[in-house]
């Protein structure tokens, strides 16, 4: 590192042109590995795997429901039974050691990822891929509706004459990475990632953001400082009150966006144990948690976006899939409700205890881990919701391995955990309630059904959802999850994961917000790109 | 964490300062309390010790009640003001005093039980034995506590607090032992040990009765030593959040005040009070270590005088190698 | 040389029970790395990632506890500690090398200032008691009474801010590239000075007080009043004869207390984000990532050993007794 | 007899000052003539260290002199009051004018340094303009001079034997040749034999050199072979001083009666031996008058009440009542 | 050439008796000798003759180092020895603990140098007092009685005076006094006193080795005294033993030993002591050959007599051959282990 200072263009704030962008990630230590596969690379962790690697398609998790928009592949082709997808590649794309993309760099990736169990990260039922010119087509044993997003946007294209050479694709750190994004690899250390705009070459209109500076923060405190004092544009963190140790210190530039997406999080109940096998109970339960409450204290009014919907669908991205049945109906704290609807199933309220029908009193024991403070937040807040309707509640905070592992066998009463998310609310409702996933207690429930909700209907709606042909056929399955998810309450939905993130328009503007929602707001996501490519500098 | 500086201190007493305090240990029993430091230090323990014990019955709130103001500076109604989920730190503080203060003690009655038996019989027994002991009690002083207890405490299923005081008190006793080895040795040397064996009493009776009443100095200190540590390390494991307690301890409170990042909240008091415990409850545990080590050896308790008046008020500094001279105005006869 | 070498042999010993103490450790731990590593990324990483995890990380449960302890030995003295899990498939040497450079500047600066400037104060306090050192002895108690973490934290609150000096975290400037060039090597200095300055603050009353007391100590010896008598200067009196002889004690406790120091330096590079190993152990923790974890403990152990080896070495060359014929 | 190189003038030392003080030494006069050996004896704690190093302001704290005079005169020059010096002065006045040995040779040698170094030490502060080599030979010739062969110059003190310790710090005494040696117990320590080699060899050097020495012991016997004068204290005074034979045939107090019937005789014929009474004053409760009085055989009643004063009596003095009559 | 192997037996029962009693410390091993088979050890005692009798006291006299405390505590029981014998009443013994050791312990008694080290600074008189009474079977009303004659007997009186002091409270003769009793609590038939009044004061010093020499009359006992100080083995004891290096170099009466000292080693040690008569000054320093005499080593102690090294009167086989007791011809009894007295050597 010779020459000019690396800090010469620090002082652009000072009216000077600014020709970088500062992204943070709370992330610790990374270690040199530009793996776009791997995802304990530094470049997925940080995210700037997608500003050297493409996708085919760019999909914006803010908006699930909308298709892809082409990127590598400039025609994406679902057949309707989402078995097939006929892909046009662009040929303008070259890869940024001067080499065309073409057709056989995306069979190349596909098939490596087939064949290869360990890239394989979303286990895709690939059955052929092959290339004819510039058109790609892949079929797959299953229909891909629900994980078309995944197939089309998740996975980035990597030049096959370089990776063709690569022995163990799963573990190679890829030091040099070529790809066709408008960035490459400039300098890698422990704290700090340089990416600099191609020279050339790039198949769209060159970024005007001419490096990106990554750097990987040691912990929340210190993204949430380093936002704070401008040393990072962009970031996706937790940041506590956040209108007051970030927005506050710049108000006019120092701006959050948080849209919710198809993922949640919510309080899973363990419905084997008595008397929380009963519907009712959790129903009434689901009408005391003070969800608002939650959104402010424990989630900084932001980070978890609040789910309104009874359906467990979050504002937004979900709004589209809420069956008319429950359109409009959302939660609200009934105290007094809960406590009818408890009495009117056999329950009684014996002062400030909940006795169940034997006679028992009813006590529900929380947990999660000690480091997670947001969760732990939540349960205190659920501890006192509950208390209302006479539920004695107590919070425990195992050790992340033995709750983890508490979890997947059910020796559980209540956590609050996330669901998968996805392009449908699919993976929401399969996370809770799938049958498929089901393990008798004691077995490791690793995907997901931690609560051993056993619902034969609900599983069959699921496989209905997925498979279903057409939208009339999935609509109905939906509607169908809903109402099971709504009447039996298996897990009481708090709120959403967001795509969203912290950012400063003092350099640059142009990001997307409430108005123009045009792709998600976190660095790491593969939208990433999208927005990078549309940022101008402030002064201009 | 901090070096227990005490523990280094321990050094000294083996150098064989020893000798000459033994004689005089009865006559300065009170002398022990009156020394100003211990007394000080003595008396804040006590405070924290009276607290531990009716601290959660006085606390004005449940430390985990929810209460309506929100990272509220101190008030009327919150002396210490309030958590983000307004909760009464002053409350969590009186409260989380016990755990901390148990498992301190605990922790140092382990660590202290175990180097009395290590070291003392390594000391008095000699030979095989000794070695053994030696080697296993250096290993364990090697290996960094810290690290070793926060990796063992993170495979505990449920870490409450009898289990972390355990955990600690079983890596920590190996330099008390240690010093305890050394003072046994220069004192199994001494003729009371061979004269009381010339009596005719047993070897119990000799380590019990002759050689452990005048370890009991060095047990005090290292006992203290061992506190501070304990204290130290459980706040620290449950500030970096490896412990998975669930009752309330000063770690917990700086746990959750990180977490929310109470200092870029400017929310002070809900960080700085916790703190200051801690530093207070070891300060005054360093000043008892300072008032024994005094104690035990008269050179540093003689050493506390520098200065003197003289009659006429003028004050003369100590200084070894240039006595001072004051010359009365009428000599006397 | 017979105690060097006698020194040597338990070192040695207890390499080999650190050793056996960290195969063990990680053993004990319930869950498995792949579900750590879902779980660490919240739902932004989908379960259906497990299986090819699994097939990833190469983890194989079934083999005999013997096998796997012979192979454990092999490996490491091939120099091979494994593959991190957290930044699969980098290999946990590789981690270390990387982060263990800062730990061993900074807490081995930072300790040999604090030794050597405690042992300094420490002298003054000692041989002219009542002077403005005195002063001192109450403050540091209470400073080195306070944990820490907590020292850091006020400090980075204090201290740090948009237009302050100190950086709050990280090991440089992130904008430069390790290097050892005029820019690297003061923004490296620039972000050691607070935590260089915790850990001083938090660690150097206790030389301090050692050494004072072993001054006094010693300052009633003989051989003190003797080298007055000679009518030496002061300084060569204090220094040559008093602080000589105080100083071989607290080289023994120093090389003790470097245990204690570590685990101290841990929690200073945890809030101050410095890129050391102590840092990779809190992480390495959180993650379930064992061969990190294991190496992190190795190294730490390791490196305290060799330090106090290197502190009887001292010991060996300040202390004319021990070098005693054989 | 010669003029006198050091006096004493009614010295004073406490330790401690205010009500916790104890009065160590009290009004002590005596004077070394020059060449001479002065022998002081008492029992413990009648405060002849305290003595010793109260003259040269080596008292460690808390001792405090109280009064007092210590005159020294040069071998060429005014006389000074040691005093009164300046701590630069006195730093220059030690060891060049007065030397110092110990009792206990092992303590008295800086554990950490070679005993070349610790010789040499004494050359660089006194004689800065010495070269290195002139101050090595003549740390050699010490050596010599107390019969340690030089190639022990590099030993550390644990090499060496008690005996040899003791002989390096005479050499290291008699290094500058100083006025006066001070010895403070040098032989305690040692066995009978080697007690006789060192100090047969340093009244030999005595003679070569022509220092005066201060002999401090409680072995009276082995005073009264080696010294010319003797001084008994007891309870911080001088209660007798007398030329050493004329103190051990017909001693005046009662006291040195009692120190010399102590003493098992090992030639001669067998004597009875009668000893002292009672145990050691306190210096916190000295007895009022003759503090030696309720031990002493002879008191009678002006001892109880009123302090005997030192008074000549030809070339010996006494404190004593019944020498008073 | 005659060689007696003990001394003629003068008045009095024999209660203790060493024959050939030996001990050596082995040396710690050191790393490069584990591949050498020899095994160094320290010669602290080597072929020590002695014999107490009641109401007898026997000196044994040496320099520092010369094995007299190892001497006491083998005798004692307190180490156990390498070589040799104990007989009590001639009797082999051999005891190293439990109730075996507690028996003979209530026989032989020993007393340590250091009055100031040898009582435990955490306990009153009163606990060292009862202590060897419970053991050696004093119990119940008795106790109390037996206290303050244990003290009356040691002249503390009046007992209640001491009783409950501690031992930093009394003076260095009075704690030697404690000690005493202490010992005399087991009624003990041997005291082995090691250097009992060398840390004491010139002047109360003569109190308790008279003290020691009324006990002995009084009650008949069996004193082994062990001193430096040969001046007070002349006025105290009625027998005097010379150790050097481990070995006996010379015994015999007292008087004669000290006023006729035949060894070598006897003769320069009585040389050495200070002499009040000899004149200021006149102090001649006669052998300076003798001079550099330092104490061998006792882990390779020399050949022959141990003494010759340093020995004025060295023959040739001193150094080759070990000397034997032989008898000198004035007194009965005198001995030393030394060729001058061989009778062939005599008539050359
Ligand atoms: N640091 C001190 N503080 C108080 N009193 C002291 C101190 N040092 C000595 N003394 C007292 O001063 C008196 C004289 O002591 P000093 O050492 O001069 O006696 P000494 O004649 O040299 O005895 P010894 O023969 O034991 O050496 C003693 O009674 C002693 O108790
Ligand atoms: N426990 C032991 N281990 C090894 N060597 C020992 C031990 N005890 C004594 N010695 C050695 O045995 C020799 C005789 O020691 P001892 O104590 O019997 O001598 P002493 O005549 O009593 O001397 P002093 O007059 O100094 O008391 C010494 O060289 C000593 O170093
Ligand atoms: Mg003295
Ligand atoms: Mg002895």
């Amino acid at each position: 590192a010779c020459g000019d200072s690396p800090n010469a263009n620090k002082n652009a704030a000072n009216g000077a042109k600014t020709d970088f962008l500062s992204i943070g990630m709370p992330n610790g230590t990374v270690t040199e590995n530009n793996n776009p596969f791997v995802g304990t690379s530094a470049g997925a962790s940080l995210g700037y795997k997608w500003m050297i690697y493409e996708p085919l398609g760019m999909w914006n998790n803010v908006k699930p429901s909308e298709p892809p928009a082409p990127w590598l592949a400039s025609k994406i082709t679902w057949s309707p039974d989402w078995k097939t997808v006929d892909l046009e590649i662009r040929t303008d794309a070259t890869w940024s050691d001067g080499q065309k993309l073409t057709a056989e760099d995306v069979v190349f990736t596909h098939t490596m990822i087939k064949n290869n169990k360990a890239l394989n990260t979303f286990a895709i039922p690939y059955d052929t891929i092959t290339a004819d010119g510039d058109k790609v087509k892949m079929t797959f044993k299953t229909s891909q509706f629900t994980t078309q997003h995944k197939v089309i946007s998740q996975i980035p294209i990597v030049p096959k004459h370089i990776w063709e050479k690569i022995s163990d694709p799963a573990t190679d750190p890829i030091k040099e990475p070529v790809g066709s994004g408008p960035y490459t690899l400039k300098t890698f250390s422990q704290q700090g990632i340089t990416l600099s705009v191609r020279e050339s070459g790039y198949w769209q209109p060159a970024p005007a953001v001419k490096e990106l500076r990554y750097t990987s923060y040691a912990d929340n405190n210190a993204q949430t400082t380093a936002l704070a004092t401008g040393a990072s544009e962009w970031s996706f963190v937790f940041i506590p009150s956040y209108e007051q140790t970030f927005i506050s210190k710049d108000p006019a530039n120092y701006k959050m966006w948080a849209p919710g997406v198809l993922g949640i999080h919510g309080l899973y109940i363990n419905t084997t144990q008595k008397p929380f096998d009963d519907p009712k109970l959790r129903q009434a339960m689901n009408m005391v948690v003070n969800r608002a409450d939650i959104f402010t204290q424990a989630e900084a009014g932001y980070f978890h976006p609040e789910i309104k919907s009874i359906t467990g669908l979050p504002e937004g991205a979900g709004d589209a899939y809420i069956a008319d049945e429950y359109k409009g109906k959302t939660f609200s704290v009934d105290v007094a409700g809960a406590k009818k609807l408890l009495t009117d199933s056999g329950y009684t309220l014996d002062g400030t205890t909940l006795k169940d029908k034997s006679g028992k009193p009813v006590t529900i024991k929380l947990s999660d881990p000690a480091p997670w403070s947001d969760y732990q937040t939540t349960l205190e807040i659920i501890k006192s919701n509950f208390a209302e309707i006479g539920i004695a509640a107590t919070v425990e905070k195992p050790n992340q391995n033995v709750w983890d592992q508490n979890v997947q066998k059910g020796d559980f009463g209540a956590v609050v955990r996330w669901t998968n998310g996805g392009s449908t609310p699919f993976d929401i409702y399969q996370t809770v309630m799938d049958g498929d996933l089901y393990k008798p207690l004691g077995e490791l429930a690793q995907q997901g059904n931690f609560g051993r909700f056993q619902s034969p209907e609900a599983t069959a709606a699921l496989k209905a959802y997925s498979g279903a042909a057409d939208d009339a056929a999935r609509a109905t399955a939906l509607a169908t999850l809903q109402k099971i998810f709504v009447e039996q309450a298996p897990m009481l939905p708090i709120g959403a994961d967001n795509v969203g993130g912290a950012y400063s328009t003092k350099n640059w503007v142009g990001w997307p917000s409430d108005a123009d929602p045009y792709a998600p707001l976190q660095p790491t996501q593969a939208g990433a790109l999208a927005v990078v490519l549309r940022l101008k500098p402030a002064n201009s | 964490m901090s070096i227990p500086t005490s523990s280094i201190e321990q050094v000294i007493p083996v150098q064989g300062a020893m000798a000459q305090p033994a004689k005089k240990a009865r006559r300065n029993n009170f002398r022990f309390v009156s020394n100003k430091k211990a007394a000080a230090g003595l008396i804040i323990l006590g405070i924290y010790v009276l607290l531990a014990i009716i601290g959660p019955w006085i606390a004005p709130y449940d430390p985990g009640a929810r209460g309506d103001q929100l990272v509220a500076p101190p008030s009327a109604d919150h002396w210490m003001g309030t958590t983000h989920l307004g909760q009464d730190v002053w409350s969590q503080l009186l409260v989380g005093t016990r755990s901390v203060m148990f498992v301190g003690f605990l922790a140092g009655i382990v660590a202290t039980v175990l180097s009395v038996l290590v070291g003392v019989s390594a000391g008095y027994i000699g030979g095989k034995t000794d070695e053994t002991l030696s080697v296993f009690s250096n290993v364990f002083l090697v290996i960094p506590a810290l690290p070793l207890i926060i990796i063992i405490t993170s495979v505990l299923e449920n870490a409450d607090d009898w289990l972390i005081a355990m955990v600690i008190g079983l890596t920590s006793w190996s330099w008390n032992a240690r010093v305890l080895r050394a003072q046994t040795l220069s004192l199994r040397r001494r003729d009371f040990v061979e004269a009381s064996r010339a009596t005719g009493e047993k070897t119990w009776r000799i380590i019990g009765f002759e050689l452990l009443p005048n370890l009991t100095a060095v047990i005090a200190s290292g006992f203290v030593g061992t506190v501070i540590f304990a204290v130290l390390s459980e706040i620290t494991l449950a500030f970096i959040g490896v412990t998975s307690n669930t009752t309330w301890n000063w770690g917990t409170i700086l746990f959750w005040a990180q977490g929310q990042q109470a200092l870029a909240q400017n929310a002070w008091w809900w960080f700085v009070p916790a703190g200051l415990a801690i530093a207070l409850l070891g300060t005054a545990l360093s000043l008892i270590n300072f008032g024994i080590d005094e104690f035990v050896s008269p050179r540093l308790r003689s050493a506390g005088k520098t200065k003197i008046k003289t009659t006429s008020g003028r004050t003369v500094r100590m200084r070894i190698g240039f006595t001072p001279v004051i010359q009365k105005e009428a000599s006397r006869d | 040389m017979k105690y060097f070498l006698q020194r040597l042999a338990f070192y040695v010993f207890t390499a080999w029970a650190a050793i056996t103490l960290n195969f063990f450790i990680p053993r004990m731990i319930p869950g498995d790395p792949v579900q750590a590593l879902i779980t660490k990324y919240q739902g932004q990483l989908s379960s259906q990632a497990i299986e090819s995890l699994y097939v990833l990380f190469g983890i194989d449960k079934d083999r005999g506890l013997w096998s796997e302890y012979v192979d454990y030995w092999k490996q490491l003295l091939s120099g091979d500690l494994g593959l991190s899990f957290t930044f699969f498939p980098t290999p946990v040497s590789e981690i270390l090398s990387d982060s263990l450079p800062w730990t061993l500047t900074l807490i081995g600066v930072t300790t040999v200032i604090s030794f050597v400037l405690g042992t300094g104060l420490g002298v003054l306090a000692g041989w002219r008691r009542g002077s403005w050192v005195d002063g001192l002895l109450p403050v540091t108690t209470f400073l080195s009474s306070i944990p820490y973490f907590w020292l850091g934290i006020i400090a980075i609150y204090l201290l740090t801010g948009p237009d302050s000096f100190f950086p709050s975290s990280g090991g440089y400037d992130i904008a430069l590239e390790p290097a050892w060039d005029q820019w690297f090597i003061p923004s490296a200095i620039q972000h050691s000075l607070l935590p260089a300055l915790t850990i001083l603050i938090s660690s150097v009353s206790g030389w301090i007080l050692s050494m004072r007391n072993m001054m006094v100590t010693v300052a009633s010896e003989d051989y003190i009043t003797v080298a007055h008598a000679k009518g030496l200067p002061e300084r060569r009196v204090a220094l040559g004869y008093a602080a000589r002889n105080a100083l071989l004690p607290n080289v023994s406790g120093f090389a003790l207390s470097l245990g204690f120091i570590v685990g101290g330096t841990l929690l200073v590079e945890i809030v101050f984000s410095y890129p050391g190993v102590g840092f990779q152990l809190f992480q390495a923790l959180g993650a379930q990532d064992y061969p990190l974890m294991q190496g992190v403990f190795l190294v730490i152990t390791i490196s305290v050993l060799v330090a106090n080896l290197l502190a009887d070495v001292a010991y060996l060359l300040l202390d004319p007794r021990t070098r005693k014929e054989g | 007899m010669t003029e006198p190189v050091l006096e004493i003038k009614n010295l004073n030392v406490d330790y401690g000052l205010g009500d916790q003080s104890v009065h160590a030494i009290r009004d002590v006069s005596l004077t070394l003539h020059r060449g001479e050996v002065l022998g002081l004896a008492g029992e413990s704690g009648s405060g002849k260290s305290t003595l010793a190093y109260g003259m040269t302001r080596l008292l460690p704290p808390p001792g405090v002199i109280t009064g007092g005079q210590v005159i020294y005169t040069p071998e060429s020059g005014d006389p000074y009051d040691v005093l009164q010096l300046t701590d630069r002065q006195l730093r220059g006045f030690r060891w060049s004018e007065t030397a110092i040995v110990f009792q206990g040779a092992m303590n008295s040698l800086n554990p950490v340094h070679k005993i070349s170094t610790q010789l040499t030490d004494v050359l660089r502060a006194h004689e800065p303009k010495m070269s290195e080599s002139s101050r090595n030979a003549r740390a050699r010739e010490m050596l010599k001079l107390v019969g340690i062969a030089a190639d022990r110059m590099d030993a550390y003190p644990h090499q060496l034997s008690g005996g040899m310790r003791q002989r390096v710090m005479i050499g290291m005494a008699l290094i500058l040749q100083p006025q006066v040696v001070i010895m403070d117990e040098p032989t305690t320590a040692l066995d009978v034999v080697m007690q006789r080699q060192i100090l047969g060899q340093l009244i030999e050097l005595r003679e070569r050199l022509g220092f005066s020495v201060i002999f401090i012991t409680h072995d009276l016997s082995l005073l009264v072979e080696f010294s010319n004068r003797i001084a008994i204290m007891y309870g911080g005074r001088i209660v007798e001083e007398a030329p050493a034979s004329a103190l051990y045939r017909d001693s005046l107090h009662p006291y040195s009666q009692g120190l010399l019937g102590s003493f098992p005789a090992l030639r001669g014929p067998r004597r009875e031996l009668t000893g002292i009474p009672g145990s050691p004053p306190d210096l916190k409760g000295m007895p009022s008058g003759c503090s030696f009085h309720p031990r002493c055989p002879k008191a009678f009643d002006p001892c109880a009440t009123e302090i005997p004063v030192l008074t000549a009596h030809g070339d010996r003095s006494a404190a004593c009542w019944l020498v008073e009559r | 050439m005659t060689s007696i192997p003990d001394a003629k037996a003068p008045a009095g029962e024999v209660v203790l008796e060493a024959v050939g009693l030996t001990k050596h410390f082995p040396v710690r091993r050191r790393l490069k000798d584990v591949f050498s088979r020899t095994h160094k050890a320290v010669h602290a005692v080597d072929d020590v003759h002695l014999t107490l009798r009641r109401g007898q006291v026997v000196a044994l006299v040496g320099e520092s180092g010369s094995g007299k405390s190892t001497v006491a505590r083998l005798l004692a029981q307190l180490y156990p020895r390498t070589g040799g014998d104990i007989r009590l009443h001639g009797e082999t013994t051999k005891v190293t603990s439990g109730s075996s050791f507690r028996r003979y312990a209530a026989r032989v008694q020993m007393i340590f140098q250091d009055p100031f080290a040898s009582l435990n600074p955490t306990h009153t008189i009163r606990y060292h007092l009862t202590r060897p009474l419970k053991i050696h079977g004093t119990a119940g009303d008795d106790l109390e009685k037996s206290l303050h004659e244990l003290l009356e007997r040691v002249s503390l009186t009046p007992p209640e005076r001491y009783l409950d002091k501690f031992p930093h409270e009394l003076s260095g003769g009075q704690r030697q006094r404690v000690a005493i009793a202490r010992a005399l609590g087991a009624r003990p038939e041997a005291l082995l006193a090691d250097e009992p009044v060398s840390m004491l004061d010139v002047s109360i010093r003569l109190g308790v080795l008279n003290l020691l020499r009324d006990l002995k009359e009084r009650l008949d006992l069996a004193i082994l005294y062990i001193t430096h100080d040969i001046a007070s083995a002349r006025y105290f004891a009625d027998e005097t033993m010379v150790m050097y290096a481990g070995r006996m170099v010379e015994g015999g009466d007292s008087e004669t030993v000290t006023q006729a000292p035949a060894h070598p080693y006897t003769q320069l040690l009585i040389e050495s002591a200070p002499d009040p008569d000899r004149l200021a000054g006149a102090a001649d320093v006669a052998d300076e050959d003798r001079g550099n005499g330092e104490p061998p080593s006792l882990i390779n102690p020399p050949t022959g007599c141990r003494f010759h090294p340093r020995c004025p009167k060295a023959m040739a086989r001193c150094s080759t051959d070990e000397p034997v007791r032989l008898e000198i011809g004035d007194v009965p009894g005198h001995w030393a282990a030394c060729w001058l007295y061989d009778k062939n050597e005599v008539a050359k």
